[in-house]
């Protein structure tokens, strides 16, 4: 057929869904690009959806599902952690390479190899430690904040955020107010919040994700708590502009990507993705965007055979780095990356660039 | 700390209790577990945000309106899905409802997509978010204020439908004998289908005044909703409505103070270990009575 | 066994509910052999007593003094499975059957106190567990022909009429092993010619060793079959006698039985 | 042999066949697993709602034990599979019997809720526990299972190494069947014996039970025991052949989905809750393949789920095999017994 | 006044009335006896529209109520005593008789009757505000006559009502049937107690396996000696 085919595997129903729709919405424009500028090397590239709602069960299900279809070239996915690890050793087993634009956890870069030593999942966002890092050095040297309260999500991206955050914090001597964890989908956060007010944080760094970061931000202002936010990656939606209202300003954040030092193709996204889908681009679709074009190009250059994709994406390296609209992206040894990170924060309701930024 | 504490649970308790008290109309009246009565709630929340949206409604008239197509919804859901499983075993309309609380709630992601969503906040009375009372240091909105006395006025109303007028005992008539009901000249279906027009009715209040509170929604929200709702009517004692609003405090203080005194990690632990333990004490709930069948 | 030594003796029994007095201070006794008879208008507390003697309820006061003849045993406050075990079986004022197993089952399952493989017989058919599943099988085809219902062993029993589910619980009850049987209103539901083999079978189920103490309604069955007659009143024993006794007795023609039947 | 064990043995038979076929790739192995897995958890928790009538909304609290007992144990301490499923049964049914003991008295839903309570706070403790689970972080990397005879076949000769190690979803397919089978002869033997005609007998009428001599609360205790044994023993099959574990795994939604199983089984019914889980499981699995090719968007697939559940139930309100204790009427002494209540003309 | 044709009613594929055709006019006392299983309660539930008939039909006053629901027929004038007397466990005694009332709107007409129904059995009144679930076998028996009396049928349906009743209460029971025929009341009555049905019928029915196998004038039954010996226990 004139066809190539990669698979997307992501939640697009069930409680994760929105983060499936970032992913989409990322990868979609990425191949509609491909595809009008006459495909890859003549052939459309085609996508196959696959919703596993990030439930590690449902992920192992489609995992062998694409393992088996030899014309599914590589994978873009998945979202969750968990998922991505029950997913992953039915990649490694049956060599297909993925990429996960937003999988943190740091075990998949432990269980990432076949037994010859191959990476076959890679991805293309921070590692959750490095980002934890990053913020609590800017909380100390940039924010200068004595004092700083942490509320994670019980999830392995917010426990991982939190302990990096907390452990870096202790080494520089930045104090831990106090640590409190929430669950997806919680909408009351005010026990946690009562308490940090008792203490002396001047600040809460949120460890979780943009939906109840904005809830966390709107009830510690009720409850007449007005300190700075500070969080990583995963605050990085307009969303939490709108569901926080004024209560975001004052917010700082780690991203990979920030349109005002961005290269005329992320401007280019950015100002598409806004067209389409009518709201602002995220670091979920940008890197979701990033991925499905390493892919396309490990595919093009590589040669669309599965094998030689992969390796292809492992020699993204200093060497050779993809050239993404999120920047560089250079994988290591284990798949993980290394990417710049930027500090964002709302002001009168939009995202800019933070006046400091820290390097 | 620990008056802030107490006000933080009797909040989130009189939002469960709101949600519990349209949720245990239907339970009481069927003793089905209606599983979708949760997404009820989240469509009463994203019906009224459409409709200030779309067709610039002002609040309370978006609110009116969505709660005549709650209830329009709930009655539909009990023609199609519930009505032909009168007869059935008990467990078939709990199967039923958590079919169409699947249903419902995907039928949302793709009407309103999956993201979460704020409320239309430019609509709302502007009082709304201004403090009405302020003492040892904790403040009230206006809307909490608001929340509060509407879900104690709904209580005390309901619980006098239900226990002083021919159509509540009715009611309570169906519930424990639809046969009978029926040989007395009860239309069954009608009275049913009244039920689901008010619970659902209610569901929408509950979805649509949460979502202001917390300023989001998302398809997914009636889930923990329908739990919450579901263990505050049966911690209250099955059908009695005074009883929901006492368990949906009772949840509420104690996942306040769970969190606040005990550890966040297990806020939903200790709520569900509070629950537990007043169940083993009380095995009929707070306000149930046990129904003897004599020997 | 001493034939006059009661089998079950009611020692100054009662039982409250709330402010209710459903019995209070009654005391009678159950001779083995002999058919007693418990009457009274309704709500005098018939049932109560029955619940209290099966171990369905607690006695709020008194004793309950089962198979005398072996000391006196006391069981107020056993469980109903353990005064099944002891020997007491019963029957329901309102059928309580299982009413979605086959009518074999029914009785199988009234069996149970009298065998014991458990999971692992079960698990492995041991020999031991088949033989026991043949005789509970024997036993239970022997009650069912006894009551009349081998033929419709197979039935589902909530298929049977009324009479026929009357008669699967009482073959339930004596599937239990028991040596004393308490049959509340047997015959309720019953036309004459019903009520009549019913007769035959409560002196049947007598000659098989088991004594019957019955409420009745049915005043013809009562004086016809009833060697003792026990008559309770709002809680209350009134009068306790052979049925010629009771039938005269003003009281009880006030209180229960009314001016005609006390002719029938 | 009668036409009907005729054609059980042969549907066995092509069960066992399936993964020789040339099209049986690791997806159609893995879903056939995947039924499998339910169809344990499946018969497990019909004991409980099923069996003795009581609603059980937790049972994946179960799944749970079982998944992490066997996972901790093969990664802390390396033990066999074989030496496992034994402990995590025990493990799980001491947790059956801690839910249930303190439970007896409750009736109807206000079990059903505590339950709920139960499971939610097992997945709270897996959760949060993360110096024993490693909590969301999951566990993975869990070695999968193998046959180890060496100790065996060394003795023997010791040029053998007989050690086999799983790997692929063949091997795996085969252990779920067998223990498909194992459990399905099991309760169908407990369902018909002196137990299971206690349960029956408590699920219809708990103080006719009781007035027929059997003691409630026991064989209550019992049906948890067993129920919780069997779900465990099913998470240790999961925690080996899905070798990663996390908390995710055993939400409520888990426990739902195996009561829908087995009520649109036909609730008590053992073989309706194998086909159960054959439905529900497949008709996910189907509607994955079927609605792309419609030209409908992945993201309709559960609304055609839901849909599909409600309309089953509406037409099969008691589920597709109604028909309670069947496994009694084939038992030779009952067989035997009908046919000569046929000689002799009463029936 | 109710006239039922050639009725077939089913249990799933159990055909338990094979064509029953009777007849009731208007102020009389019809019974209908026969043995356990024979159909007499499928008879009366059947007219209830409880378990509508597959075939045949059932015509009340003239209106064809046979695919009518329950409810409606209830409110035509119907009204039955049911086996098994299904009251509300959990509803309080005067609960249960003001649900008998639910289709009546006179508030003083109810009061008065619930105070005729006190008259009838004194018990009730004393037992008034407790559960219904909690009375004796033949306290629940009262309310349910009294329950179906309290919304003033034009037909009262009884299935035995003497069933579990003392028989000082049986008598009492005939009595306030014969006085409420004699107030207006149409009575279709199914008893064990031919006996006592018969002394009070008008006309009767028997009831066999699902078919009518002799109707006639109540006194004449009583006199015929198959009834005799089947089910008045005389032989
Ligand atoms: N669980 C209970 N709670 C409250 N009252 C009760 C309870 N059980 C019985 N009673 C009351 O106790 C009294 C005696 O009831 P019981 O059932 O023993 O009567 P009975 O003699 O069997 O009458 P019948 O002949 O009508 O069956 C009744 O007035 C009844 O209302
Ligand atoms: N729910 C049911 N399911 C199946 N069969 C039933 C059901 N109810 C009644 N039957 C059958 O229908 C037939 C008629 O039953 P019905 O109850 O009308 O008899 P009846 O004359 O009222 O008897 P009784 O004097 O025992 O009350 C019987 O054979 C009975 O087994
Ligand atoms: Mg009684
Ligand atoms: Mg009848």
């Amino acid at each position: 057929a004139d066809s190539v085919k990669i698979a997307v595997a992501a939640p697009f129903t069930g409680a994760a869904a929105p983060y499936g729709d970032n992913v989409k919405a990322g990868v979609q424009i990425k191949v509609d690009e491909i595809n009008a500028a006459g495909g890859l090397g003549g052939k459309t590239l085609e996508v196959v959806w696959m919703d596993e709602q990030c439930d590690p069960k449902e992920a192992a299900t489609v995992a062998p599902k694409i393992a088996q279809d030899k014309s599914i070239l590589a994978v873009v996915g998945h979202v969750c952690s968990s998922a991505h690890l029950a997913a992953l050793p039915f990649y490694v087993r049956e060599g297909v390479a993925a990429i996960s634009a937003t999988a943190t956890n740091p075990s998949i870069s432990e269980k990432n190899k076949d037994r010859a030593g191959k990476v076959w999942s890679f991805r293309n966002v921070y590692r959750d430690d490095f980002q934890g890092i990053f913020m609590a050095r800017y909380a100390k040297n940039v924010l200068n904040l004595p004092s700083v309260a942490v509320f994670y999500e019980n999830n392995d991206y917010g426990i991982g955020l939190k302990d990096s955050f907390v452990g870096e914090a202790k080494k520089l001597g930045l104090k831990i107010a106090g640590e409190e964890a929430y669950i997806k989908g919680a909408q009351d956060f005010t026990p946690q919040l009562t308490k940090f007010k008792a203490t002396d944080a001047k600040g809460i760094f949120l460890a979780g994700y943009y939906g109840e970061g904005a809830l966390i931000a709107a009830q510690a202002k009720k409850l007449g708590m007005d300190v700075v936010k500070m969080g990583g990656d995963g605050l990085d939606n307009v969303d939490y502009i709108k569901l926080g209202a004024t209560s975001a300003e004052n917010t700082f954040l780690a991203v990979p990507f920030l349109e005002d030092v961005a290269s005329p193709e992320a401007k280019a996204f950015v100002a598409k993705f806004k067209d389409t889908y009518k709201r602002d681009a995220d670091y979920m679709s940008v890197n979701a965007y990033d991925a499905a074009g390493m892919v396309a190009e490990a595919i093009l250059k590589g040669g669309a055979d599965r094998a030689k994709v992969r390796d292809y994406l492992a020699g993204f390296t200093a060497a050779r780095p993809y050239m993404g609209i999120g920047g560089k992206t250079v994988f290591d040894a284990k798949g993980d990356c290394e990417k710049p990170a930027f500090v964002k924060t709302v002001k009168d309701g939009k995202f800019v660039a933070a006046p400091k930024q820290m390097n | 700390m620990l008056e802030q504490q107490l006000i933080n649970g009797l909040t989130l308790g009189v939002i469960y209790a709101l949600i519990a008290v349209g949720y245990s109309m239907v339970y009481g009246v069927i003793e089905l577990i209606n599983f979708a009565h949760g997404e009820i709630y989240m469509f009463g929340a994203f019906f009224c945000a459409t409709f200030i949206t779309a067709f610039g409604l002002p609040f309370f008239p978006a609110m009116a309106l969505a709660m005549i197509c709650c209830a329009c919804l709930g009655v539909l859901l009990d023609i199609f899905a519930y009505r032909p499983l009168r007869r059935a075993p008990r467990l078939a309309p709990l199967i039923t409802a958590i079919g169409m609380s699947i249903f419902l709630q995907n039928l949302a992601m793709i009407v309103w997509g999956s993201r979460p969503k704020p409320f239309p906040q430019e609509a709302l009375p502007a009082f709304f978010h201004e403090t009405a009372l302020t003492f040892s240091g904790v403040q009230l909105s206006w809307l909490q204020l608001f929340i509060f006395s509407l879900t104690i006025v709904l209580m005390i109303g309901l619980n006098l439908v239900i226990t002083r007028t021919k159509t509540g005992t009715a009611m309570r008539a169906l519930a424990q004998n639809q046969r009978a009901a029926a040989l007395m000249g009860i239309n069954v279906n009608r009275i049913i289908s009244f039920t689901f027009m008010i619970g659902s009715s209610l569901g929408a209040v509950a979805g649509i005044l949460v979502s202001v509170f917390y300023n989001t929604m998302y398809p997914t929200m009636g889930y923990n909703a329908g739990v919450k709702a579901f263990a505050a009517a049966v911690l209250g004692g099955i059908g009695s409505v005074p009883g929901a609003m006492l368990g949906g405090i009772v949840l509420g203080v104690a996942e306040a103070l769970g969190a606040g005194y005990v550890s966040s990690l297990y806020r939903d632990g200790v709520a569900y270990a509070v629950l537990i333990a007043v169940i083993l004490f009380r095995p009929t709930g707070l306000f149930g009575k046990a129904v003897r069948q004599k020997a | 066994m001493n034939a006059s030594a009661p089998l079950l003796k009611v020692d100054g029994v009662s039982k409250q509910f709330g402010g209710l007095m459903a019995l209070s201070e009654v005391s009678f006794e159950v001779l083995p052999g002999r058919i007693t008879g418990l009457i009274g208008p309704n709500g005098a507390g018939k049932t109560t007593l029955f619940n209290c003697i099966a171990g369905v309820y607690t006695p709020t006061k008194g004793r309950l003094l089962f198979d005398a003849a072996d000391g006196a045993r006391r069981t107020n406050g056993f469980k109903p499975e353990r005064m099944t075990a002891l020997g007491i079986a019963r029957t329901f004022q309102n059928i309580r059957l299982f009413s979605q197993l086959t009518v074999l089952d029914n009785v199988r399952i009234g069996r149970h106190c009298r065998t014991s493989q458990g999971l692992f017989g079960a698990i492995f058919r041991t020999a031991a567990q088949v033989a026991e599943e043949r005789r509970i099988v024997d036993e239970a085809m022997r009650w069912l022909s006894f009551v009349g219902l081998e033929g419709k062993a197979f039935f589902q029993s909530s298929a049977l009429s009324y009479g026929d589910q009357r008669r699967l619980e009482i073959a339930r009850a004596l599937a239990t092993g028991p040596r004393l049987l308490l049959l509340d209103e047997p015959a309720a539901g019953m036309n004459p010619q019903e009520t009549a083999s019913l007769v035959g079978l409560i002196h049947a189920i007598m000659k098989e060793g088991v004594t019957v103490v019955l409420i009745e309604h049915d005043m013809k069955l009562v004086m016809s079959i009833c060697e003792h007659l026990v008559v309770l009143d709002h809680g209350m024993k009134i009068a306790e006698g052979g049925p010629r006794d009771i039938r005269e007795n003003p009281q009880v023609i006030e209180a229960y039985l009314g001016r005609g039947a006390a002719h029938a | 042999m009668n036409t009907k064990t005729l054609l059980r043995n042969a549907l066995l038979l092509a069960v066992l066949a399936i993964p020789l076929l040339p099209f049986a790739g690791d997806y159609l192995l893995h879903v056939l697993t995947l039924i499998m897995v339910y169809m344990v958890l499946a018969m497990g928790l019909n004991v409980v709602p099923g069996l003795c009538g009581m609603l059980d909304l937790g049972f994946v609290g179960f799944y749970g034990v079982g998944a992490y007992t066997c996972g901790l144990l093969t990664m802390n301490y390396e033990l066999s599979l074989w030496l496992i499923l034994p402990i995590a049964a025990l493990n799980g049914a001491v947790w059956g019997i801690l839910r249930g003991a303190p439970t007896l008295r409750l009736t109807g839903d206000y079990f059903a809720i505590v339950t709920f309570g139960f499971s939610e706070l097992v997945v709270l403790f897996l959760t949060n526990e993360i110096w024993l689970t490693r909590g969301p972080l999951g566990l993975p990397g869990i070695a999968p299972a193998s046959i180890d005879l060496s100790w065996l076949s060394k003795a023997i000769n010791p040029e053998w190494d007989w050690y086999w190690e799983f790997i692929g979803e063949k091997p795996y397919f085969y252990m779920a069947f067998v223990m498909v089978v194992g459990v399905f002869f099991m309760m169908r033997r407990i369902e018909d014996s002196r137990i299971g005609r206690a349960w029956f007998a408590i699920r219809e009428d708990d103080l006719a039970a009781a007035s027929a001599g059997i003691d409630v609360q026991i064989y209550k205790v019992i049906a948890y025991a067993v129920s919780a044994a069997i779900g465990a023993v099913a998470g240790s099959f999961l925690a080996r052949w899905t070798m990663f574990l996390s908390p995710d795994m055993f939400k409520f939604w888990e426990s739902f989905l195996v009561l829908c199983m087995i009520v649109l089984g036909g609730l008590g019914n053992m073989t309706g809750a194998l086909l159960g889980s054959v439905v529900l499981i497949a008709m996910g699995e189907l509607l994955r393949e079927i609605l792309p090719r419609l030209g409908m968007p992945a993201e309709t697939r559960f609304i055609v789920y839901g849909l599909i559940m409600v309309l089953i139930m509406r037409f099969k309100p008691s589920g597709f095999l109604p028909k309670i204790a069947d496994a009694a009427l084939h038992n030779p002494i009952i067989v035997e017994l009908r046919r000569s209540l046929k000689a002799k003309g009463v029936v | 006044m109710l006239k039922v044709e050639n009725i077939r009613t089913f249990y799933g594929n159990i055909e338990a009335l094979k064509g029953v055709s009777l007849e009731v006019n208007r102020g009389e006392i019809v019974t209908l006896i026969g043995a356990n299983g024979a159909g007499k309660s499928t008879t009366l539930m059947s007219i209830s529209g409880v378990t509508p008939p597959r075939t045949g039909s059932v015509v009340f006053e003239g209106r064809d109520i046979t695919r009518m629901p329950t409810d409606r027929i209830v409110a035509t004038g119907i009204t039955q005593v049911p086996e098994g007397r299904l009251i509300f466990p959990g509803l309080t005694v005067r609960e249960n008789l003001m649900m008998g009332a639910y289709l009546r709107n006179d508030k003083a007409g109810i009061a008065q009757d619930l105070e005729h129904i006190y008259g009838l059995f004194p018990i009730l009144k004393e037992r008034r505000a407790q559960h219904g679930g909690t009375l004796s076998g033949g306290e629940q028996q009262m309310l349910a006559i009294g329950r179906a009396l309290m919304s003033r049928p034009k037909l009262l349906l009884l299935d035995e009502p003497s069933l579990g009743l003392a028989p000082i209460v049986v008598e009492n029971i005939f009595g306030v049937i014969t006085k409420i025929n004699a107030e207006g009341v149409t009575v279709m009555l199914v008893e064990q107690n031919a006996q006592m049905a018969l002394s009070i019928a008008h006309r009767a029915y028997v009831l066999e396996t699902g078919h009518v196998t002799l109707s006639g004038d109540a006194r004449e039954l009583m006199n015929d000696p198959k009834v005799q010996s089947a089910y008045l226990g005389l032989d």
